[in-house]
């Protein structure tokens, strides 16, 4: 039977994947806003089953919110990768380090 | 005049001056006046402060007292007593010396440097009067400000340094102060200096705060060995600033031994009278040695103010040690005055040499001593003030510069005949750095053809030095007023010492 | 539990609602304003935020009676009110201090209004949040206002890597936020803050809440700035524009600081015991970071935002001690640092003019003989950051030493004072470029001419004085609030 | 009878305000104006303290004791600024201001042609001022004033011609040795304040002192654990110490000499017969203290004895006719300490009076010897002067056979006395000191006769160069050596007058003056002497009047050691000069030394000027900036260096950051687990 642990592993599971992404990957800052929302994911899977658990809406509703801003972040995430790029040329994050020290 | 707040009359009217100077001295005259005009009432405010105070009784005086800080129950407390009364009347004296000696010297931002003094000067004023620890600290922390931007500005080459050194070392001894006075407000619910004497504290609570004080103040004073700014900062200073922090700034900290470490860790200055003995004994030989060696003269005499604060540190700490472990209170009160006398007469004959120099150094732009030399020649006047104001430096009989450390070494000789002696080495080690650099300075042969041009003072470099010499002559031929002035106050400690506080 | 509506709630946000208003009424007006009538837009941005804030001064509620609106999502007590007042009085601040450096910039849109009328907002109700869905809301209002204020100017590379930088990290501290909300909603059951705090002692499993205290600590220490999470900081601060940094440099932090009390004291108020522990590390990092690292600095903004840093420290002394006078003290603190830091970074971009940031500490040569007003003013402003009395920042310094002292952590003061007096140094380098240095030749260019910028900066510079010296109102204000 | 305050005020002050008028306005009322108004007001005093000391001795006039104002007062301590005028310092007042104001006229003409003429008159009247608060003070705060002030003045006035490198070496070497002295005189001071009575009164502490119940001579005080010392011995000793700084008693002897490199009128006045026996005073004044003590005693007379031998050897290789006097000084001023040293204070006394007179006169016609020779000190290039300078040449002839202890003349009474009272002496190092002071008068008179053979007798070794006189001459534009612009001649009646009116005394006071004095009971209780130590009291037994004296004296040894040392004068200077050099060759080892002056001044310049500066310089570089800066600039720069290497970890990148805020994190976590785990614990 599916547990709640399980439910728990999972999120904890893909929080992990999405913060090792964002340390790990050296190479594009689109993997980056994904990561971000997998990060997202993870903690609405989390809300998701405690909320399923626990008996109580409010958890869902607050997966509801979080959506609705991942939306809002993805675009300006978006904005900023299509402003860093107009400038710069690339995405690549090791490239990002003009502002340092 | 009772009924007028004569200390914040005191406190704020250089200060307010300073705005107006501010505003109004585009021109340097109107500057230059209307910064002496104020220093001058200061002054004359200064002494109802003198003729009122009723020395027979004693005590804390002209009390002023507001709620300041409601959550901390700090107050704007103000209140003089005769010590207090000393330091202010030799503030507002010097400071308008100084406002006059800068006349000739300081030419550029004039109102800014004018104002900077009056701020100081305020500051230094209400260091004096405050009766509430905070404000106390407030006063004793914000006057490095204006000091910290007539050195930086109006400095000397290698000023940076100094000013840095000068602010950060200051900086670093009064913070650990700080913690000390929350720590005895987190005891006391208050701020109050009278409350902080009343409160019991175990041992080891007074040896922290004891060594919070002695971080702050020894800093000041400053105290072997952690004295190196005051030479820096010195050399580098203009004329009015060295003059001002050896006359009045340095005196802070062994105000502050009298105010804080005395009465409030009574158990642990006793207990560690002992340290502050050391490093003053220290201090008398030591920098007596290095003073001798300086070819900077202001650096000679920078050095030679510590030797001469270090009486002042061991008679505050050998009138603890003759309290309680000799019970000699008339000798303790000898001590103490002793000390106290030497502040004053520190800041009148500092204040002249420094002036001195000044003198010397807007005539050739040097300070080094081998670039002088036979300065009698072309200012035979100047050469007296000079051989006098360093007759006074060596502690001459007859003038203010004997007066403290007499009293001094006689009241040490009680407590240790040894640590009197090692005391009374500044006879010979003070004597000759002193003639020495009189030697080197003022007698001889004219050897630089520019010095050959100097003219002699001016009226105005006459009129500080001439009253400097007033001063110094008055107080060492008749030094009753002063100590008669102080004597029910020094009292009152010594009393307050007698009683353990744990 | 039955959700109602109450329409007297709807009172307890007029102020927000205010703001919401007149936000969109600007957007609408922008539309239709020709770049020539932008002074439109901030003078009705400006006139926006006092009417917000005389709203939240009669909806202030009496001394100890705060107000729960919405079932508990909405809190409106003293201390939202004080928070209010200044993040109103910082955004205001950064609004005049905006509108000169922009316009030589050719970046004096609506848009920069609009973002800093929406942040101010998302602020709002940050420090008003009783649920955590609420201080969710407001966290991401104030944060994708803020993102896209960094990278307002679009030629400037450094402003994009800034901003990328600003979200991503961002991003990842709002996924720790959010993990370790649902951890505590996990264990307690609920999204209201008081109820979790009432709750806390009878949970199954404490080992969750630990989990998610220590998530929600790491968050909210990101949107502090507070060491280790403060990375983003410095290279946000330094690649934004100026007039940008002066906004996100201040009103952002008293609302960080209302974040913190709410979900920290708020919510896990029965935790203290660990969190001011984990605090204390965030302060001893902070100061050893901030102070450290600026010294070396010679760029001013990327040097004042590593002091933002040990500020920060300095201010989470105030919250180890845990205590209502504690809070207090790290609430003075917060203003008091805000107040000053408005004034560095408003005469930054005072400074500057088209094609000169003025933001290299050298820049600052020879100001007192320029302007000795300006020099004095930022003086002030460098030495209250200082801490050296008789200015406010010494006070605020006061009082967070003396609430750790107070709650025990001696050995946290002396750390702080020692840091200080290293901090100490690049602040009098400021002072020292300014007052000691020689003025270099082509830096005689008169100072701008924008009147109400001049005066305001003023103002703001003689606040440091005046509430240096008369501190014990704002003092007894922040105590009032927290009921000490 | 009271003796009235106002004269003695005005004793004290009118020279004081002569030398204030002459100092601020000397150059504007001139020079003649300012020579007035000084000897105007030492006049006065000289001759308001003869008057004082008329009503003392004859008027019938008690000792006068009384504060004249507090100096300051601190719980039981108080000091006071009073005059205690008893015929001691009587006695101390006349001659200080007799000498003083003959040296004002005689100055007149010495500085005649010196630019410093105002100046000059204006340090000597307060020289006298200083001199005369320290004798007339009535407590020890006021003599230290006194002690000081007289030491500023010769400093002042040794480096008078202040552009003379050797002047103003002097005159600092001569301070800072003074200082040595004081150092000790001033922690005498304080064991004074501490000991005896918690005062600073003479009559509190003398009181104090002989007070039979507290036995003071028997108290003692452990300063080291272990070690009890008598008070009264710490006390007299560092008190002692004063004396020998100011009356230059070996090893403070070495300003002295120096000092010479003042004008001669004030080698005359300070350097012989005033400031250098203050020290002498002093002692006899404390002689209710040092009675108590006899180490103390023993001391002083040991210090005495060798100052008194070993000085005068010097004089006689010395070349330089003031440096002559000046050993002589030394030598005498050692005979006045021996006899402290036995308790013959007032030999003491009464020998610094004589002395006074014959070697101010001695000094002043060393100085007229110097008119006359254009500032040529050296004795090598004189010779035969007598036939230019007769007064010159008598007084002299006057003055010393008055130093070399002639019969009749006022040096062989108190000089006899003294050598008497030590033969006397039982005191431990008393046989040393008679040796000494026996073998010092044929020194003595071998150096005076010299001094007097090869100024005024024999061949004149110098040359008189024929060309245009030199008016305006100043004092360092020498000639060559021996070589005279024109023909010494006799000095103005303003230099011979002081020089006959100094001879009169030098001849006569002794004569009239030793009964009472020495015998008689002039001292009174000024002077305390305990029973078992009174030596005068057992010489006046065979005292039999002055006249019985001098015969008596011809009989004594030495009348006719000084004789010895006279004939042998004569013989090698006047009649033999070239034995002068043989005698050199043939005593090289001992010449040597006596050149070198023991080293003293060879050692103390190494030891104490070279040491003390390498010391200050290891100080200061070594400590003040190596270490102490060192460590405070260290830290500056490690934390800027630190800062440097930090701002790497900035790096810029993102992963960097995020990876930061994971370790932060994982940080948090460990602190919470800490947490978790002392709960559970």
């Amino acid at each position: 039977m599916i547990t709640l642990a399980h439910f728990l592993s999972l999120g904890a599971l893909l929080f992990c994947i999405a913060v090792a992404g964002i340390f790990i990957n050296r190479k594009n800052v689109i993997v980056l806003l994904m990561c971000i929302e997998l990060m997202l994911l993870a903690v609405n899977t989390n809300f998701v089953a405690f909320s399923r658990y626990l008996g109580d809406p409010a958890g869902q509703v607050f997966v509801f919110f979080i959506l609705t801003v991942a939306a809002a972040e993805a675009a300006i995430g978006l904005a900023i990768l299509v402003v860093l790029f107009r400038n710069r040329a690339t995405i690549d994050v090791t490239a990002i380090d003009t502002l340092k020290g | 005049m009772a009924q007028w707040p004569l200390l914040s009359i005191l406190i704020w009217l250089p200060i307010v001056g300073a705005v107006l100077v501010l505003a109004l001295g585009r021109d340097p005259r109107v500057a230059r006046w209307l910064s002496v005009l104020v220093a001058l009432l200061t002054f004359a405010a200064s002494l109802p402060l003198y003729f009122g105070y009723d020395a027979v009784a004693g005590g804390m005086q002209f009390g002023e007292s507001h709620l300041w800080i409601n959550g901390l129950k700090a107050y704007y407390g103000l209140g003089v007593d005769g010590i207090s009364v000393a330091l202010i009347v030799l503030t507002t004296f010097t400071s308008v010396l100084v406002i006059i000696g800068s006349w000739g010297p300081i030419n550029k931002r004039v109102s800014q440097y004018m104002a900077a003094m009056l701020v100081l000067e305020g500051m230094l004023i209400g260091i004096f009067s405050a009766t509430d620890a905070l404000l106390f600290y407030v006063f004793f922390e914000a006057m490095l400000i204006p000091m910290f931007i007539i050195i930086g500005v109006w400095g000397g080459p290698r000023r940076v340094y100094a000013t840095l050194k000068f602010f950060i070392y200051t900086f670093l001894g009064s913070i650990f102060m700080l913690i000390a006075l929350i720590y005895l407000h987190m005891k006391t619910g208050e701020f109050s200096l009278a409350a902080f004497a009343a409160a019991p504290l175990s041992t080891t609570e007074q040896t922290w705060l004891f060594f919070g004080f002695l971080a702050g103040f020894a800093i000041k004073v400053p105290m072997w060995p952690v004295h190196t700014w005051l030479p820096d900062a010195h050399v580098e200073a203009p004329t009015g600033g060295s003059v001002i922090l050896a006359a009045i700034m340095l005196k802070v900290g062994g105000y502050g031994f009298i105010r804080f470490s005395l009465p409030i860790t009574p158990d642990a200055s006793q207990e560690y009278a002992w340290v502050v003995i050391a490093m003053s004994l220290i201090a008398v030989v030591y920098i007596g040695y290095v003073a001798l060696v300086q070819d900077d003269m202001k650096k000679l005499i920078a050095y030679s103010s510590v030797a001469h604060m270090a009486f002042v540190t061991l008679g505050i700490f050998i009138s603890m040690a003759l309290v309680r472990e000799y019970a000699n209170p008339d000798a303790a009160r000898l001590g103490l005055q002793g000390a106290m006398v030497q502040m004053i007469s520190h800041g009148f004959v500092s204040g002249a040499m420094f002036t001195c120099i000044g003198v010397l150094y807007d005539r050739l732009h040097t300070r080094m001593i081998d670039e002088y030399g036979g300065v009698m020649n072309v200012m035979p006047w100047f050469g007296g003030f000079f051989i006098f104001f360093s007759m006074a430096n060596c502690g001459l009989p007859g003038t203010s510069g004997f007066v403290g450390e007499f009293m001094v070494i006689l009241a040490s000789f009680q407590s240790n005949p040894f640590i009197a002696l090692v005391a009374a080495f500044t006879l010979i080690i003070g004597a000759a750095y002193t003639l020495w650099l009189v030697k080197r300075v003022i007698f001889g042969e004219v050897t630089n053809p520019k010095v050959a041009k100097f003219k002699d003072l001016d009226a105005r470099e006459w009129i500080v030095l001439g009253s400097f010499a007033v001063a110094v002559l008055a107080l060492g031929v008749y030094p009753k007023p002063l100590t008669d002035l102080m004597n029910s106050s020094v009292l009152q400690i010594v009393n307050a010492l007698m009683l353990s506080k744990a | 539990m039955m959700i109602q509506f109450n329409p007297a709630d709807l009172i307890a946000i007029l102020p927000e609602l205010v703001l919401l208003g007149a936000t969109c009424a600007i957007l609408l007006v922008d539309l239709f304003l020709k770049p020539a009538q932008r002074d439109i837009t901030h003078w009705l941005s400006i006139a926006t935020i006092a009417l917000t804030a005389f709203f939240v001064w009669r909806g202030a509620p009496a001394v100890g009676e705060g107000v729960s609106a919405f079932n508990g999502m909405f809190l409106h007590d003293g201390i939202s009110v004080v928070l209010k007042q200044f993040i109103l009085l910082t955004s205001g601040l950064s609004l005049f201090y905006a509108r000169n450096y922009m316009r030589d910039r050719a970046l004096w849109i609506g848009e920069l209004y609009l973002l800093i009328l929406f942040a101010t907002l998302g602020m709002m109700l940050l420090v008003s949040a009783g649920s955590l869905i609420t201080a969710y809301l407001g966290l991401e209002l104030l944060a994708l206002s803020s993102y896209a204020l960094v990278a307002l100017n679009r030629d400037s590379a450094a402003s994009a890597e800034a901003a990328i930088k600003y979200f991503v990290l961002g991003a990842l501290a709002s996924g720790l936020l959010l993990y370790g909300m649902s951890m505590i909603y996990g264990a307690t059951g609920t999204l209201d803050l008081a109820r979790i705090s009432a709750l806390i002692g009878q949970v199954e499993h404490p080992g969750w809440l630990a989990f998610g205290l220590v998530f929600m600590v790491a968050g909210i220490a990101f949107k502090m700035g507070a060491a280790p999470f403060h990375m983003w900081l410095p290279d946000v601060y330094h690649g934004a524009p100026t007039a940008i940094t002066v906004f996100i440099g201040s009103a952002p932090k008293i609302a960080a600081f209302g974040l913190a009390y709410r979900l920290l004291e708020g919510a896990l108020g029965p935790l203290s015991g660990q969190w001011t522990l984990m605090l204390a590390i965030l302060a001893v990092l902070s100061l050893a970071v901030g102070n450290l690292f600026a010294i070396a600095q010679s760029n001013l903004k990327r040097m004042l935002a590593y002091s933002t840093i040990s500020h920060v420290g300095f201010m989470l002394l105030g919250f180890v001690g845990g205590s209502p006078a504690g809070f207090s003290a790290a609430m003075f603190y917060i203003i008091s640092y805000t107040m000053t830091a408005t004034v560095a970074f408003g005469m930054i971009a005072l400074l500057a003019r088209a094609g000169f940031e003025c933001e290299e500490i050298d820049d600052f040569k020879g100001l007192n003989q320029r302007s000795p007003w300006y020099a004095a003013i930022m003086g002030i402003s460098m030495f209250s950051l200082a801490g050296v009395p008789p200015l406010f920042g010494f006070f605020a310094k006061l009082l967070v030493l003396k609430s750790a002292i107070d709650a025990g952590f001696l050995w946290l003061a002396i750390v702080a004072i020692i840091f200080a007096i290293i901090g100490i140094y690049y602040y009098l380098r400021v002072v020292k470029v300014m007052y000691f240095d020689a003025a270099a030749d082509d830096a005689k260019i008169p100072l701008p001419a924008d009147l109400p910028l001049r005066w305001v900066i003023s103002l703001n510079g003689l606040a440091l004085v005046v509430l240096g010296i008369a501190w014990g109102p704002l003092f007894d204000w922040c105590n009032r609030a927290f009921g000490v | 009878m009271m003796l009235d305050k106002y004269i003695l005020l005005t004793i004290v002050l009118a020279p004081l305000l002569g030398a204030l008028i002459a100092g601020f306005f000397g150059k504007r009322i001139g020079r003649v104006a300012s020579h007035s108004v000084t000897i105007t007001g030492v006049g006065l005093s000289c001759a308001l303290s003869i008057h004082v000391l008329y009503q003392l001795v004859w008027g019938g006039a008690e000792s006068f004791n009384q504060n004249l104002y507090t100096w300051f007062e601190v719980g039981s301590t108080s000091a006071h600024v009073g005059f205690l005028i008893d015929r001691l310092t009587a006695m101390m007042m006349v001659v200080v201001t007799f000498v003083s104001l003959m040296v004002h006229v005689y100055t007149i003409g010495y500085m005649a042609e010196d630019d410093g003429y105002e100046r000059f008159f204006s340090y000597i009247a307060l020289f006298t001022f200083s001199m005369l608060m320290l004798v007339m003070s009535n407590n020890f705060l006021q003599l230290f004033f006194g002690w000081e002030a007289v030491g500023l003045v010769s400093y002042l006035l040794i480096g008078f011609w202040y552009k003379r490198p050797t002047a103003i070496f002097a005159n600092m070497k001569a301070f800072l040795v003074n200082r040595v002295g004081d150092f000790g005189f001033l922690l005498g001071i304080a064991g004074v304040l501490m000991w005896f009575g918690g005062s600073l009164d003479y009559g509190t502490v003398f009181a104090h002192a002989q007070d039979p119940s507290l036995d003071m001579a028997s108290r003692s005080v452990e300063l080291i654990a272990g070690h009890p010392w008598h008070v009264a011995t710490i006390v007299c000793i560092c008190l002692f110490i004063g004396a020998m700084g100011k009356s230059a008693q070996v090893p403070l002897h070495v300003w002295l000499p120096d000092s010479m490199e003042g004008p001669t009128p004030i080698s005359a006045l300070i350097h012989a017969a005033t400031m250098v026996t203050a020290g002498i005073f002093m002692v006899a004044r404390m002689s209710p203290l040092f009675e108590l003590s006899e180490t103390a005693l023993t001391f002083v007379l040991v210090i005495g004895a060798t100052t008194a031998l070993f000085t005068g050897l010097i004089g006689v290789v010395q070349n330089d006719i003031k440096r002559v006097v000046a050993y002589s000084t030394l030598s005498q001023l050692g005979y006045m300490t021996v006899a402290l040293g036995v308790s013959a204070y007032s030999a003491g006394v009464f020998h610094l009076m004589t002395h006074a007179f014959f070697k101010a006169l001695l000094f002043l016609g060393a100085g007229s010897v110097i008119i006359a020779m254009h500032h040529e000190q050296d004795m090598r290039h004189m010779g035969g002067l007598r036939k230019y300078m007769p007064i010159t040449w008598i007084t002299m002839w006057i003055g010393s056979l008055a130093l070399a202890g002639a019969p009749g003349f006022a040096g062989f009474f108190s000089k006899d006395a003294i050598i008497e009272a030590v033969g006397e002496s039982h005191r431990l190092g008393a046989g040393y000191a008679y040796f000494c002071v026996l073998a010092g008068v044929f020194i003595t008179a071998l150096y005076s006769f010299r001094l007097l053979y090869m100024t005024f007798h024999g061949k004149e070794r110098f040359v008189v160069d024929k060309v245009k006189q030199h008016h305006g001459h100043v004092d360092h534009e020498h000639h060559a050596p021996g070589h005279l612009a024109h023909a010494p001649n006799e000095s103005p009646w303003v230099v011979t007058v002081p020089l006959v009116l100094l001879a009169i005394p030098s001849v006569v006071v002794g004569f009239l003056t030793i009964g009472p004095m020495l015998f008689g009971d002039y001292f009174g209780n000024a002077i305390f002497v305990r029973e078992a130590n009174n030596v005068i009291g057992e010489l006046g037994h065979e005292f039999h009047g002055a006249t019985a004296m001098v015969l008596h004296g011809f009989t004594q040894a030495p009348f006719w050691i000084a004789l010895a040392g006279f004939g042998t004068a004569t013989w090698i200077w006047l009649f033999n000069p070239s034995i002068a050099d043989k005698a050199e060759n043939a005593l090289r080892p001992l010449h040597t030394v006596l050149a070198n002056k023991y080293w003293f001044d060879t050692i103390y310049q190494a030891v104490f000027a070279r040491g003390g500066l390498r010391f200050g310089r290891g100080l200061w570089r070594g400590s003040d900036a190596a270490l102490i800066d060192g460590a405070i600039n260290g830290s500056a720069s490690l934390v800027d260096q630190l800062s440097a290497l930090v701002r790497r970890i900035q790096s810029g990148y993102l992963y960097h950051y995020a990876f930061a805020m994971i370790l932060g994190l994982i940080l948090l976590l460990g602190g919470s687990w800490w947490v978790f785990a002392r709960i559970a614990a």
